[in-house]
């Protein structure tokens, strides 16, 4: 019997030498006339032991991790093929503490399956939600979805079953579906990984949204950065045709359906959604003003469902299992799931699926293991670079939407970004404030004019200029920028600059003390 | 100093360029126009304007207008600087002397689109009642005087069916042999928003003009037909309608002649104007002939916009009519965003055709051959009038080659440079005796003056326009004029001059005596025109405020009348020797003859008549971009320089006709419309060929 | 800089045309798009994809031929930073400057790189081997730092590693 | 349809184009006011005679919500919305005024007298000065934090277009003038090159007005609030720049 060897072919595996460790896999057994088939798996986030690969035993999956290509011949040596013992084998994949404790909902499959082969996708209860929303009225499936308590997982956090509803509802036609994978927030990759290891999921989720609301065309506008999830979409898109889930009467339904794959040209406004829908129609990536929402008048005008890749990823789950199934998970408003991305200066970075209700110092001690450099941790970015700083002691915090937003934060698509005490935080708020500048569209003159004045504004700061009234007039410039902004980039950069300010003013203090006294004698 | 100058008054008045004709602030400053800003409660331009309304104004000023009357007894001896009564006195004595010569029809007088309705008006009078004759015409003689006669004969009224706006009503657009975004920028601009909101754009016009193929402005069909085939062309299209049954038999039936209908739809449905037939002559294919067809009959809301891409051929007049039967068929007349409506070149072309400037008609299209009419006159001013028509300009020119015409009032008017076969009306005013001539600055027909009144700007003066959607707006005094008087009382001073005693105080009185006389303007007056800003006529009891849309009821004929629009090809043809087709034009930035924006600084953008030329037929003749050619005709010949365009097919070339160096119109035909004498400046058989030496413009003698 | 008045208007038709090999690209991704401006950004991404960069003079056909005009062309370019008005160099590497890789030492990172390839972000070296772009973000935040050299990420940068890169594409064609 | 053409009135700006819809009443600072649906906020403010100050705004093009100084508070919504871009709804409550739309609006102000030459603001008479008046801010302090900051006081002065220039400094990238040609002429031929701080106005492929598709009609002039585009004719002595500026 053909053994099975799973090497994960998602980006970042690739990025620490999976492609290598494949073909060494690939040539070894070869030259051994073993027979093996090596399977390209996703992978399943557990990215400090990336390229972590498995062998399928009697149907259990052992891993073994960090493996390098020249690790293969010792390790078929090992005995590889019935999961013998080497200094990499972590034994079963599902026993692995850091997997064991999650509670994969969204990422049931990532990891497990080859994201590109449609019967295994099949073969793990793929199409179920699909099958089960056509067998059901567009507004029960709607119905469905606002049962589940769903929220936007991209950032805003809006009922996802709402929007569908708003949408379903909006006369006009064609409608459209589409799939925002402009995943530009540091530290976050989530999207990034069900497009790279379950992208029919997602094909699932749009001919749902499709189903649910009327639509008849979709649109995954996924960024430039991410070119392994771009061909893996192009490729199973195509195989979903060519089997019958996408185009005319999928499944057998009246459900007239197609997606096509845009993608970005480097602009993280384009992760806005209705920036993103300029883009779509080939023009400059300006922020639109709401209303009209895009739900209304969305891409060409039309009605459109906009959603966040996990968000959409979660509604095959709960079509397959019913929207309490999922609302049984997590806490208050915040239910089900949420996938965590460790991420920045931490000993075990990757993706954790988790019932929100965790604390941030579960997750980063717990989960993460702590800081990689072994020093203290200081700060942690939550929510991608619009995301408040948070000081180490603040970690008890629960993660969820309404507790993150009391702590001054907010909880954007779940990065976390672990900083050790190395950090400046006037650095980090001066990066704020440049980032802004470098991705501001520059339509609304609080995001084009205000970022640099910002960036100006904590350079005089930290030369000790003036100190006090430059802080002054940065807190005045924040509140410009948060209540004047049109959309949530200039609306949220003051997040992670107040947040510096707040939690680490030491990090701010009077660099050159002469200036500062010369500076107080002037005024 | 950064800070710009502010104006210190603001006065509204009416551009005087084109057939829209926008409503303008004219900002001055110590009494001098230091910017012009379009008006916002314009209702022609809403606030929009174009290069020339809003910028080119410097005209009005510039070193060469004529500042004082002149007189001379030949062409050949120099200027003689008078007072305006002796200019008066000059002129009307020596117009008597010939008349009593020569006869009273051996002088005539042509008045100008560029004037107002009421100095329009006044030269009509001067004729009847200064000269005692119907030797009255008017420059529309030479562009829209088809559309005067073609929708005459089918609606009833030779005016626009629409108002501007309504084209944001309609569903379906179809602009033929017309490119308003350069000859009607403003309403060019109303089209394009039309488009952007969805409606569907049709164009009949051998150019890809950027009507056709513009930003976010695409044709979905363009007939790019031969030049010349237009009837031909609109006849099929109608053959379509008709054996399609694509055609609106309820409103046929309610509104328009049937037995007529039912002639028409014989001759059109016959097969010699199928697609399939008229394609290969009309260099067409004939399922775009089809889909145009439908897609105008389908509207439900299809318009009609054109030009003189329709009106100057020698079946002009049949190609309007074609257009006002199309629009009856397919029930497209009557309510908002459907109609037919020409686009007028100059600011006051409207006024020109209404106010009576005709050898056979007064104000409002009224014969001078009705005893009745001529009573109202009569009545009016007091004077026996003439009851046989007088002759059409052309006529004249004729008669004074003949030797029998001798003495000619030009208002504001260049035919020298404007009109068809310069040679022979340069030999017509040479056999004149008396030549008086009002215009702004010397031009080529100021050569042949014996009399030279400087005539007054549209700044300079205070009147009435009516643009092509039968607008009547304000024109206001800005500044004096350069010699004292405005048109009007230049006018007024040759009919005293003439021994008919008349005063007016203010052309709101003029206006005034119009309302007393014509029907379409009863209800007109200055002060309805300050009040409520602008009046689309008919204005009456029943409209009194004016009209938008005509035709809602019935039509003024009653009902619609189906003309027979056989197809006669012109005499114009192709051969070995003159193997292209020269068809004309205009471009934004210049303004017809460029008097005026040939002296502004509109000259950036264009300065000098460029031949456009498809890339194959420069090839063959081994030239590129910029060449020097020589363009001949049967008739004569001038030089050029080329663009080698994508927008002209082979077989075709294109030129503009605003620089009188140029002299295009020593090359065009001799031939006209056969109703009107409209020349065909559309079509004229050429051969280019390159040169290297700088040549002259020569005439052949034929 | 002044733009001074200009005595008459240079026309387009008067101007340089694009090389007919560029051309060509540009006319079969005009038609490959069917000619549809909503797919202007697809259009670029193609040409560029084929050509290295976007000439100045393709704005003009790739305008003429989705119905757009010359400015709108130039404004998206000029708005997307992948999209390129010049030839980048042989091989472009993009350093992630992003929050996560900042937390891992990306900063003295990126300027190692630019000290050894001898050129800043955004910039490319002078023998075209290797053009450098800051990146915000590739997703591989989990090891940070990170960097993207054409198509191939790699993550966890060491000096090391970044060295042995550079090198390859500096003796790679 | 008409009311968008018909309903504009010459030395009146109502901020948005005026609508056909059905009457929709509101009241704004207390005042009842009744307006088509479809009109915004801005719109229904002016008409109930409480002036909200605008930049990016004009009654002769969409709403465009750029310029953030049209900020008004709502009854029972969140944040600051721009009043131009807010359409009504019945029963709408509308502050144009209070202690925080000030501070705002003086804070927007602020940024863009950082970016804006100072020589250039007295004794001027462009919508600008009209917008400062009424927000109260004429110019940044001597000791303003925002002084001596980056600027596009050394931009583009376009004197190609015999009529007509276009000073970059001036330019506040209210993107009326981009707008005006597009909505109201349909050429086009201008456009935003760039992004955030770096956006500038651009005809064509960044090129001279004259060479680029601009074909004069004055739109963008009429457009502009800033007087960066302006005739060239209230300038009897040429077109000089303004030697200083806040930069």
């Amino acid at each position: 019997m053909t053994a099975r060897v799973f090497v994960p072919c998602d980006a970042l595996s690739v990025a620490l030498g999976a492609d290598e460790v494949a073909e060494r896999l690939v040539a070894e057994t070869a030259a051994r006339s073993l027979d093996v088939t090596v399977v390209r798996n996703g992978s399943r986030g557990l990215f400090w032991l990336e390229p972590m690969i498995e062998v399928d035993v009697g149907g259990m999956r052992h891993a073994y991790g960090p493996v390098e290509a020249d690790d293969i011949p010792s390790l078929i040596d090992a005995g590889l093929l019935d999961a013998g013992a080497h200094r990499t084998n972590l034994g079963p994949t599902d026993q692995i503490p850091e997997l064991e404790r999650q509670t994969r909902l969204t990422f049931a499959r990532v990891g497990v399956i080859d994201p590109r082969s449609l019967d295994d996708y099949l073969a793990h209860g793929g199409f179920d939600g699909l099958r089960r929303a056509l067998a059901m009225s567009p507004s029960d499936v709607v119905d469905e979805v606002e049962a589940s308590g769903l929220r936007g997982r991209g950032g805003a956090a809006f009922p996802t079953g709402i929007k569908w509803r708003t949408v379903l509802g909006a006369p006009a036609s064609p409608k459209y579906v589409v799939a925002n994978a402009d995943e530009g927030d540091s530290g976050t990759f989530a999207d990034r990984m069900v497009m790279e290891g379950d992208p029919f999921c997602l094909i699932e989720a749009m001919a749902i949204a499709a189903h649910a609301v009327g639509a008849t065309h979709g649109v995954i506008y996924c960024r430039s950065e991410y070119p392994h999830s771009i061909a893996t979409l192009e490729h199973c898109i195509g195989v979903a045709r060519q089997y019958g889930w996408l185009g005319t009467s999928i499944a057998g339904s009246v459900l007239d359906f197609d997606i096509e794959v845009r993608v970005g040209a480097g602009a993280y406004i384009c992760g806005e959604e209705t920036s993103m829908l300029e883009s779509i129609e080939g023009k400059r990536g300006m922020v639109r003003p709401k209303p009209p929402l895009p739900a209304l008048e969305g891409l060409y005008g039309k009605p459109t469902v906009v959603n966040n890749i996990i968000t959409l990823a979660s509604v095959p789950w709960i079509l397959a299992h019913g929207g309490a199934a999922y609302s049984g998970h997590g806490v208050g408003r915040s239910a089900g799931t949420l996938p965590v991305q460790l991420a920045g200066n931490i000993r075990r970075g990757g993706l954790v699926e988790v019932p929100f209700g965790i604390t941030v110092r579960e997750l980063i001690e717990d989960f993460g293991g702590g800081t990689a450099s072994g020093r203290p941790a200081r700060a942690v970015q939550i929510g991608g670079p619009l995301g408040a700083y948070f000081h180490n002691d603040q970690l008890d915090t629960v993660l969820d939407y309404e507790a993150i937003a009391a702590a001054g934060g907010l909880l954007g698509h779940g990065g976390v970004v672990v900083f050790d005490d190395t950090v400046d935080m006037a650095v980090q708020a001066r990066f704020a404030m440049e980032f802004c500048a470098v991705e501001s569209c520059g339509k609304c003159t609080p995001c084009r004019v205000g970022s640099t004045r910002g960036v100006e504004l904590i350079d005089k700061i930290v030369l000790g200029e003036q100190r006090s009234a430059n802080i002054a007039q940065l807190e005045d410039l924040c509140e410009v920028l948060e209540h004047g902004s049109l959309c949530a980039l200039g609306g949220l950069t003051p997040y992670p600059v107040r947040s510096a300010l707040q939690h680490f003013p030491e990090d701010f203090g009077q660099r050159n003390q002469q200036d500062e006294h010369d500076a107080q004698e002037n005024i | 100093m950064p800070i710009p100058v502010k104006p210190d008054q603001s006065t509204i008045t009416t551009c005087a360029y084109c057939g829209v004709g926008c409503g303008f602030k004219a900002e001055t400053s110590g009494g001098q126009i230091v910017r012009m800003t379009p008006w916002k409660e314009g209702k022609a331009n809403h606030g929009h304007s174009c290069v020339k309304g809003r910028f080119a104004f410097d005209y009005y000023r510039h070193p060469d207008r004529v500042r004082s009357p002149m007189i001379r007894v030949s062409i050949e001896d120099p200027w003689r600087e008078v007072s305006w009564d002796e200019a008066f006195a000059h002129a009307a004595g020596e117009l008597k002397r010939i008349q009593e010569t020569y006869g009273s029809g051996s002088v005539g007088a042509v008045s100008s689109s560029r004037c107002t309705n009421e100095e329009i008006y006044l030269m009509q009078k001067f004729a009847r009642v200064g000269l005692r004759n119907n030797n009255i015409d008017n420059c529309s003689r030479i562009c829209h005087s088809p559309t005067q006669f073609g929708l005459s004969a089918t609606l009833g009224a030779g005016a626009a069916s629409q108002h501007f706006d309504s084209i944001l009503r309609s569903d379906v657009i179809l602009v033929v042999g017309a490119n308003p975004t350069e000859g009607h920028p403003v309403f060019g601009s109303m089209m394009k928003r039309s488009v952007r909101r969805g409606a569907n754009l049709l164009v009949i016009d051998p150019r890809r003009t950027e009507t056709v193929d513009s930003p976010h402005c695409r044709a979905s069909v363009h007939l790019a037909l031969r030049p010349g085939t237009n009837v031909l062309v609109l006849d099929s299209i109608a053959h379509v309608v008709v054996t399609e049954r694509l055609y609106d038999e309820a409103f046929v039936r309610a509104r328009c002649d049937w037995d007529d209908f039912e002639l028409w739809m014989s001759q059109v449905g016959d097969a010699r104007y199928s697609p399939d037939v008229v394609g290969p002559e009309a260099g067409l294919e004939p399922d775009d002939i089809r889909e145009l067809a439908r897609r105008y009959a389908a509207g439900p809301n299809s318009t009609i916009y054109y030009g003189l891409g329709v009106t100057e051929h020698s079946q002009g007049s049949t190609g309007v009519m074609c257009l006002g039967n199309l629009a009856m068929a397919c029930g497209m007349i009557g309510r908002e965003g459907v109609g037919v409506n020409p686009l007028r070149g100059q600011g006051n072309v409207q006024g020109g055709s209404c106010l009576g400037s005709w050898p056979h008609m007064f104000t409002g299209y009224r014969f001078v051959t009705d005893a009745a009419t001529r009573a109202v006159f009569e009545n009016e001013w007091k004077i026996d009038l003439d009851g046989e028509p007088g002759l059409r300009l052309p006529n004249m020119f004729d008669a004074a080659v003949a030797g029998s015409f001798k003495g000619l009032y030009i208002q504001g008017e260049d035919p020298v440079q404007s009109d068809p076969n310069r040679h022979h009306v340069e030999a017509a005013l040479r056999n004149m005796e008396c030549v008086i001539v009002q215009d702004l600055y010397e031009t080529e027909t100021t050569k042949f003056a014996h009399v030279l009144l400087p005539g007054s700007s549209s700044l300079e003066k205070n009147g009435t326009f009516t643009n092509a959607e039968r607008r009547v707006s304000m024109v206001r005094k800005i500044v004096e004029p350069v010699a004292g008087l405005e048109d009007w009382e230049i006018t007024v001073g040759m009919i005293n001059a003439m021994g008919y005693e008349l005063k007016y105080d203010h052309p709101s009185e003029v206006l005034d005596e119009i309302a007393r006389t014509s029907p379409a303007y009863s209800g007109m007056s200055f002060e309805l025109i300050e009040r409520v800003g602008s009046v689309q006529w008919p204005c009456n009891t029943a409209a009194p405020e004016g009209t938008e849309v005509l035709h809602t009821v019935t039509f003024p004929r009653g009902k619609g009348s189906f003309m027979l629009t056989e197809y006669v090809p012109t005499k114009e043809r192709v051969d070995d020797r003159f193997p292209l087709l020269l068809t004309t034009g205009r471009i934004l930035s210049q303004y017809n003859a460029g008097t005026q924006t040939r002296r502004t600084a509109n000259n950036a953008w264009y300065d000098d008549d460029v031949l456009d030329i498809s890339a194959d037929d420069a090839a063959q003749r081994g030239l590129r971009n910029g060449d020097r050619v020589r363009v001949a005709s049967r008739y004569g010949e001038t030089e050029l320089s080329i663009t080698v365009s994508g927008r002209v097919h082979p077989g075709v070339v294109y030129t503009t006709f605003h620089f009188a160096h140029t002299m295009v119109n020593a090359v065009t035909s001799d031939l006209n419309d056969w109703a009107t004498n409209c020349p065909e400046y559309k079509v004229t058989a050429v051969e280019v060929t390159k040169v290297t030496k700088v040549g002259k413009v020569t005439k052949v003698t034929s | 800089m002044i733009r001074d008045r200009i005595v008459r208007k240079r026309h387009l038709s008067e101007r340089p045309s694009l090389p007919a090999a560029q051309a060509s690209v540009v006319v079969e991704a005009l038609a490959a798009n069917h000619h549809d401006p909503t797919r202007l950004l697809v259009v670029l991404q193609d040409i560029q994809r084929r050509l290295g960069y976007l000439p100045h003079d393709a704005v003009h056909p790739i305008a003429i031929g989705l119905g757009l005009s010359r400015a709108e062309v130039h404004g998206v370019i000029s708005f997307y930073h992948d999209l390129r008005t010049e030839p980048a160099g042989r091989h472009i590497l993009k350093v992630c400057q992003a929050e996560s890789c900042q937390a891992t030492g990306g900063r003295a990172l990126t300027q190692h790189i630019e000290d050894v390839v001898g050129c800043n972000l955004g910039q490319t070296t002078a023998d075209g081997a290797i053009t450098l772009e800051a990146v915000y973000c590739l997703g591989l935040c989990a090891a940070s730092p990170a960097v993207m050299i054409d198509e191939r990420p790699i993550a966890r940068v060491t000096t090391a590693r970044i060295d042995r890169v550079i090198d390859d594409a500096r003796t790679a064609s | 349809m008409w009311s968008e053409l018909r309903a504009l009135r010459d030395g009146i700006d109502l901020g948005t184009p005026p609508r056909d819809g059905e009457p929709v009443t509101l009241s704004v600072d207390g005042i009842p006011v009744t307006v088509a649906a479809g009109s915004s906020v801005l719109l229904a403010a002016g008409i109930a005679g409480c002036t909200v100050p605008k930049l990016c705004a004009s009654d002769t093009l969409e709403a465009f919500g750029s310029c953030r100084v049209c900020l008004v508070e709502i009854e029972g919504r969140r944040g600051y919305p721009a009043s131009c871009t807010t359409p009504v709804d019945e029963g709408m409550q509308v502050r144009t005024t209070s202690d925080m739309l000030a501070k705002l609006r003086r804070g927007v102000i602020e940024l863009y007298l950082s970016d804006f030459p100072e020589g250039d603001i007295d004794g001027g008479w462009s919508q600008l000065n009209t917008t400062l008046d009424q927000v109260g801010v004429h110019r940044l302090a001597d000791d303003h934090p925002y002084r001596s900051g980056a600027n596009h006081q050394g931009g583009v002065l376009d004197m190609s277009n015999p009529y007509f220039v276009f000073d970059q400094a001036k330019c506040i990238v209210c993107s009326r003038c981009v707008r005006a040609c597009e909505e109201i002429q349909g050429t086009f031929a201008l456009t935003i090159d760039g992004r955030g701080f770096g956006s500038t106005v651009v005809a064509g492929q960044n090129e001279s007005f004259l060479e680029s598709d601009c074909v004069s009609c004055g739109a963008c002039v009429q457009a502009c609030p800033s007087d960066a585009l302006i005739e060239k004719s209230l300038f009897p002595g040429g077109y000089e720049r303004a030697d200083s500026s806040q930069a």
